[in-house]
C-alpha cells in the first residue's frame, strides 16, 4: 500500500516503539498534537505519556536529557520541531552526546536520534528552511542521515534507532506528504553508511542527496531524452561516515562529477565529497568535478528570491550540459 | 499619517481624553489589521506561517504607550501591533508581511521578523526567546552612553523556558540594565499547555530570583495594563533597574493560521473571548462619556482607511527582483563575496 | 579495597557511630587525594588543568553519602571526591589524571571528564551547566522505569548562570522528577565574585521558580550537610519530585593550579581556611569520645596507604597506545570509519 | 620592538578602545583578570568597568548582548573564554548576528567581533582544543579570520573591529607565547578576505592558516634543504570570505597542493579548498589535491594520543615528498 514520506518516518516509529520498550519519543508538541507535521501522530495514543513526552520549549534540555536517558540504556528519539532550531541545542549534540563513548573510555554509549525537519521550498524563509547537516558531519561521534525516498525514510530511520551512537536524522519538509511509495510490509532496515546508486550512465555522475535527489533524477532524464546523455545519480544517504567507495566507483567510472545539494554551496557536504575526489579519484577525472547548490546566501522569502537561490531540475539539467560538453 | 508617528506618550501636550481615544484607536487598529492578515492569508497573499496576536491587543498597546522614540523594543511573533504603535507605516508592515519590496526586510524574511531599527523595532530571529539577550544588550548600550533610553523584550510562557530567557534576565540584574520583560501569557505553546510548560503560576515570579521585581496584570484590561507600564517604566528609565511584567490573557486564534487548535477546550476559549479587550474599554470611555456609536463609527473609519491604505500600498508594491537574493548579506558591500562566487560556480544554471 | 565499594550508605547495617568514622575517612581521602594531585601536578606527572576541591569535601562527602548503588551523579569539575566515594577505585582515578591507560576514559580525556558509567558517575564535559539537562534525562528515566533511584548534578555558582540550568530545573519541576541540584557556592568562579555572578543572596531561592524547594546549608559543615542531604534525597527518592540544596563554601586553591588568584582578599581566605571542615569534624567525634589523637594517626596510616597505591598503580600504567586515539570515537565499532579513512588520507604522514 | 602574538591582540584592543569610544570588552574574567591568558590585561585599568565588562558565565547571553550593543551602535568585542565553549552560544552567531543585516533589508548592521582563542598542542583535550572555525565558515553574513602571525593578529583584529559585520575571531593558543615579532608602530590594519603567500616556490603549493602555518614553513624550508623541492606556502588568514583568486593562482602556478591544517579533515576548511581548486584550476593539476589534517577523531589527552592525532612538521615533510613525488 502506497505510503508518504512522513507515514513512512511515523511507521518507523510506531514500529520501533512497540520492538522496544525501551525506545521513547520527546520534544515540543509531539504527544497532544502529535508534532508539528503530525509525524509522531498516534504514539501518545498506542504508548502513553511516559514514553511520548510533550516538553517545554528547551532545545538544550531536550538533548541533554535524552543523553541522559540513553546512557541508562534508553533509546530517544528527539524532535526539533524545525531543524532550524537545532541551534538552540548545538553544545548537548556537539559536545555532550558525540563525544561521551569517547570520554567514557568505549566503556558507555549514547544511543539515541535526533529528528529535525530540515529543508526549503515552503516558504519558510530564513528560520524555517535551513539545511544544516554539514554542521554536523564534521563532528566524529556522531552519524548523520538525509532520506530521499520513503523506504529510506523508515529504513534508516529504524538503523538509527538501534544504532548505539548518536545518530542526526534530517527529515526534509518537502518531500513529506510530496512523494509516495510501496513499502514492503514487515520489518526492514537500511544500513548506515551506505550511499545507493538511482541510476546508472557512463557519461556524467551526479552525487547528492534528500531534498534535490528527485530533482536530479528528473534532470538525468531530461538530460537523456533531450541530449542523449546518460547520467549516473548517487544517493549518498548516510552523510556522516560518507561512502567513499561509492563516491569514487561512480567518480571513476564517468570521470566527470557534478555535486548537487539543496545546502548552500561554501561549507556544505559538496566540498567534502569533490575533496575527496579529487585525492583519490584524480587519475580518472575528465573534467572539473561541478557543484550545483543553494546560493551563498540566506534562505529568503519572497518566491522570486527564494527561486533564484534553490536547485531546481533546469539548473541541474544546464550544469550537466556544461560539464558534459566540457 | 499623523497618528503613525508612533505611541501618543510620544505626541507632547496630549490631554487624558486624547491620549485615551489614542489608545482605543490602537487597539482597533492593530485588531483590524490582524484580522485583515488572517484573510489575506486565507486568500494566499500573506505567505508563510502567520500568527495571529488578535484578543491580546491590550497587552501590546498598553506596554507601548508610555515608550518614548530611542527606546528599543523586541517583539514576539504576535505583536505587529508594536511596528504600528512605534509609527512603521502600516503600508510597509502590510507589504512585509506580502514579501514586497517595499516591506521591512525587502521581501528577504517573513512575517515580524523584519525590524526596523529607525523606529526602534527589532527584527527577532525564530529562535524564541534568543531576542532577550538582544534587548539586554540595547539596555547595555543605554546604560553605557547614559540615556534615558530603555529597551523592552517581549516574550511569550512557552519562550520563557529556553535558557536565553535565563542568561538575559540574570544578567540584567547584575547590571541593574534599563530593560522591562514582558511575557504574554496566553496559555498555550502551541499545543503546549502553560502547566506542561511550567510549574509555577506566574513566570513574572521568576523575577525575584534576579533580583529585580515580577509584577502580574490582567492582559486583556488596558487600563490595567497600561497604569502598570506607565509605572513601571517611568521607574526603570529613572534608574530603578530591570523588571518583568506578566501579562494573563489568551491566544484566541490557534497558534498559527494553519492550526485549528483541536487540542483546547472550547468553554475556555468562549470564556476568554468573552473577556474582549476592546468592548471592555469602550465600556470605560462610555462611563467617560463618550458617544459610542459615535465613536465606534468613527474610528472603525479612520481604522479601515488605514488598513485599505496598507493593503493597496502593498498590493501594488512589486516583488523584489531574484538578484536582490544576494544583497544586504553584509553590510554596506552590495553582494556577497561569497554569494558572488557562488553565482559564478552555479554557472548557467543560474544565470540563464 | 573494602573501603571503595562505595559510600557507607551502600554498607548495610553500619552502625552510626562506623558510619560516622566512614564519614570522617572520606573527608581525610578525599583531602589527601587533592593534595597529592597537585603535588604532582607541580611535578608534571599531572598535565592538563587540575581544578582543587580542596576544603570542599565535607559537600561530596555529605551529598554522597546517602546515595545507593544505581543512582546517578554528574559532578562538576572539583568533585573527585565523587569517584571515590562511588566506589571508582583511586588507582583508576589517579590513572585518569595522569593519562593513563588504565584511566577512566583511556587516558582520551583530561581531568574529571572521564565518567565511570559502572558506578554510576557521568563524565561531563566542561562546558558548565550541561550535565544538568543530562542528570534531568537519567531522572527521567527512573521515573519511566519506576526505580526507586535518584540522579544528582552538581554545579558551581558560576555555572548556576548558563541557560542549560535554567532549562534542566524547569522540566525537572514540570516532570517532578528524582533529581537533585547541588550548588556548591565558592563565592567564585575564576575570577568572578558571586555579586557579579547573580544579584540574589541564594541560588537555591531560584528552586521556588520552577515549582520546587531550595535548601541553603553551611558547605563545610559536614554533619549539616549529611544530614540535610539524608532527608532531601529520602523525599526525592519517595516520589518527592526534585529539590536543590546550595552549600555555601568556599575555594581555597586558585581557579586552577595555574591560578594564583590575586584578585581575592587574603582576610577572606584566612577567615575561610578557618572554616575547614575536617577540624571541625573531629571535634565532633571526640565530643562523641573517639580518642582523636589514635583516630588520626589511624585514618592517615589507612588514607596514605590508599594514595599512595592509587599513585603507583598509575605511575605504573602505561601511557596508551597512539592508534588507541582512533578508537571508542564510535559505541562497538573499534575504529571510527571517518578516523579509518583519515589515517588513508594522511598516508605517509601519519604511518611514518 | 618585539611584541608577542598575545601582545599583538592585546594591543589592537588597548588602541581600538582609545581610537573608538563605542568599542566595548565583555566576556568571562575579561575585566578584573585581564583574561584567562592575559589578553585583555590592562583594559580595565584603561577603560573603566563600562567599557570592560565581566560578564556570568552565559556565552548566549554574551553573544546576543553584544548584538544589541551593536545595532546600536556599539562596536563590542566579546570573548569566549576558550573557543570550544562558542557551542553555548552557537544560536546567537549563526542566526541572530549573521543574518540581522539581511533581514532588516540592509538597513541595520552588527559590527561586532567574536574573539576566540582555539586549537591543540597544549595538553588541553576534548574541550580545550578544538577549532571550530569550519562551523563558521558556511554562515552567510559572518567573516571568520584566523590569523597566524603577530603582525596579522593585530592587524586583522583591528579591521575585524572596524568592519561593520560581525567577525568570528580565532586566536591560536599554542602561537599566545610562542611566536614574536617587530610590529611597526602605529596604526596599521591588515585587510580581511586577503590571503598571504608566506614563501615561493614552483614545485608545490601547501594552502594552510593559523597553527599550521609555522608548521608548514618549517616543512617547506626542510623540503627544500633535503629534497632540493621548492614550496610555495600560503597563508590564508581570513576563512570567510575565502580569497579564491590566491588560492586558485598559486594551484594554477605549482600544479600540486597540498592543505594542511590543524582542524580536523573532514568536514575542516580543506575540503572547500580543494573542491575549489578540483572546479576552477582543473586544467592545470598536476597531481591529486591532497589534505593533511588532524584525524577524524576528537583531540585525545594523553601526550601519545594527540601527537599521533595532529599534524606537524614532520607529517607535513612526509606529505609534501608523497605529492612531489606523484
Ligand atoms: C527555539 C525555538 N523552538 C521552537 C520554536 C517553534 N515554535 C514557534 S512558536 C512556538 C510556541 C511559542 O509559544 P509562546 O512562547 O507561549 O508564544 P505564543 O505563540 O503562545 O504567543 C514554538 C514551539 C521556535 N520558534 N523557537
Ligand atoms: C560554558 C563554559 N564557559 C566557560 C568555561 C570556563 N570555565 C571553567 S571553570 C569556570 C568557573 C566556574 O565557576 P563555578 O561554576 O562557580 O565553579 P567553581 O570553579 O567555582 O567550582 C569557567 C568560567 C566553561 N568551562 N564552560
Ligand atoms: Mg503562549
Ligand atoms: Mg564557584
Amino acid at each position: 500500500m502506497e505510503v508518504t514520506y512522513l507515514k513512512a518516518i511515523n511507521q518507523a516509529l510506531h514500529e520501533e516503539m512497540a520492538r522496544d520498550e525501551n525506545v521513547l519519543v520527546m520534544g515540543e508538541d509531539v504527544a497532544e498534537l502529535g508534532g508539528a507535521f503530525k509525524v509522531t501522530e498516534g504514539l501518545l495514543a498506542a504508548f502513553g505519556e511516559e514514553r511520548v513526552i510533550d516538553t517545554p520549549i528547551s532545545e538544550s534540555l531536550i538533548v541533554g536529557a535524552s543523553v541522559g536517558a540513553a546512557v541508562l540504556g534508553m533509546r530517544p528519539v528527539v524532535e526539533m520541531q524545525f531543524a532550524d532550531f537545532i541551534s538552540c541545542g548545538f553544545d548537548q549534540i556537539v559536545n555532550t552526546a558525540a563525544t561521551l563513548c569517547y570520554r567514557h573510555g568505549g566503556k558507555a554509549s549514547c544511543p539515541m536520534v535526533v529528528r529535525a525537519p530540515s529543508g526549503a521550498g515552503v516558504h519558510g524563509a530564513l528560520f524555517h528552511s535551513q539545511n544544516p547537516e554539514a554542521w554536523f558531519t564534521r563532528v566524529p561521534g556522531l552519524k548523520v542521515v538525509a532520506p530521499a525516498t520513503a523506504y529510506d525514510a523508515k529504513g534508516l530511520l529504524k538503523s538509527a534507532i538501534r544504532d548505539d551512537n548518536p545518530d542526526i536524522y534530517f527529515e526534509h519538509k518537502r518531500l513529506y506528504r510530496s512523494i509516495k511509495e510501496d513499502l514492503p510490509d514487515g520489518d526492514f532496515t537500511v544500513p548506515l553508511g551506505r550511499a545507493e546508486l538511482r541510476r546508472e550512465g557512463r557519461d556524467l555522475s551526479i552525487i547528492t542527496y534528500g531534498g534535490t535527489l528527485h530533482q536530479s533524477l528528473d534532470a538525468a532524464r531530461i538530460a537523456e531524452k533531450e541530449d542523449g546523455l546518460a547520467v549516473e545519480v548517487l544517493d549518498l544517504r548516510t552523510l556522516l561516515p560518507l561512502d567513499r567507495e561509492a563516491i569514487l566507483e561512480t567518480a571513476r567510472r564517468t570521470g566527470k562529477v557534478l555535486v548537487v545539494h539543496e545546502d548552500r554551496l561554501t561549507g556544505g557536504i559538496g566540498g567534502e565529497v569533490a575533496a575527496l575526489i579529487a585525492e583519490y579519484a584524480f587519475e580518472y577525472l575528465d573534467g572539473p568535478v561541478r557543484r550545483l547548490a543553494a546560493l551563498d546566501t540566506h534562505v529568503p522569502f519572497a518566491p522570486p528570491l527564494e527561486e533564484f537561490v534553490l536547485p531546481n531540475t533546469n539548473k541541474i539539467v544546464n550544469a550537466i550540459r556544461s560539464l558534459a560538453a566540457y | 499619517m499623523a497618528e503613525h508617528d508612533g505611541a501618543p506618550a510620544a505626541v507632547p501636550g496630549a490631554t487624558r481624553a486624547e491620549h485615551e481615544l489614542q489608545l482605543y484607536y490602537w487597539m482597533k487598529l492593530i485588531r483590524a489589521f490582524e484580522e485583515r492578515v488572517s484573510r489575506l492569508h486565507r486568500q494566499n497573499k500573506v505567505l508563510g506561517g502567520v500568527y495571529s496576536g488578535a484578543g491580546q491587543e491590550a497587552i501590546v498597546t498598553g506596554i507601548c504607550a508610555p515608550l518614548r522614540d530611542g527606546d528599543f523594543v523586541a517583539p514576539l511573533h504576535r505583536d505587529l501591533g508594536v511596528f504600528l504603535m512605534r509609527g512603521v507605516d502600516p503600508g510597509r508592515l502590510m507589504a512585509q508581511l506580502m514579501a514586497k519590496e517595499d516591506g521591512l526586510s525587502r521581501g528577504k524574511d517573513s512575517f515580524l521578523h523584519g525590524g526596523d531599527m529607525s523606529h526602534g523595532v527589532f527584527g527577532s530571529t525564530s529562535m524564541l526567546g534568543s531576542s532577550l539577550p538582544v534587548a539586554v544588550g540595547a539596555a547595555l548600550k543605554f546604560s553605557i552612553k547614559r540615556e534615558q533610553h530603555i529597551a523592552v523584550a517581549f516574550f511569550g510562557e512557552g519562550a520563557a523556558s529556553r535558557g536565553d530567557v535565563h542568561e538575559a534576565m540574570n544578567f540584567a540584574g547584575v547590571r541593574k540594565l534599563p530593560v522591562l520583560f514582558v511575557c504574554e501569557n496566553n496559555r498555550y505553546a502551541y499545543s503546549t499547555p502553560f502547566e506542561k510548560q511550567a510549574a509555577i503560576e506566574n513566570i513574572a515570579d521568576r523575577a525575584q530570583a534576579y533580583g529585580f521585581r515580577g509584577h502580574v496584570c490582567p492582559g486583556n484590561d488596558l487600563l490595567a495594563v497600561v497604569g502598570l507600564a506607565e509605572r513601571v517604566i517611568d521607574s526603570i528609565r529613572a534608574g530603578g533597574g530591570p523588571s518583568m511584567i506578566e501579562c494573563k490573557t489568551y491566544r484566541w486564534r490557534g497558534h498559527s493560521e494553519h492550526d485549528p487548535a483541536l487540542y483546547r477546550d472550547q468553554e475556555e476559549l468562549l470564556e476568554w473571548e468573552s473577556r474582549d479587550p476592546i468592548p471592555q474599554f469602550e465600556f470605560y470611555l462610555g462611563k467617560r462619556g463618550h458617544d459610542l456609536t459615535r465613536l465606534r463609527a468613527e474610528t472603525d473609519e479612520r481604522v479601515n482607511q488605514t488598513v485599505q491604505a496598507a493593503v493597496d500600498f502593498a498590493e501594488h508594491s512589486p516583488f523584489p527582483k531574484a538578484e536582490e537574493a544576494l544583497e544586504d548579506v553584509y553590510a554596506g558591500e552590495g553582494l556577497a563575496p561569497a554569494a558572488r562566487s557562488a553565482a559564478a560556480a552555479n554557472g548557467p544554471g543560474v544565470t540563464k
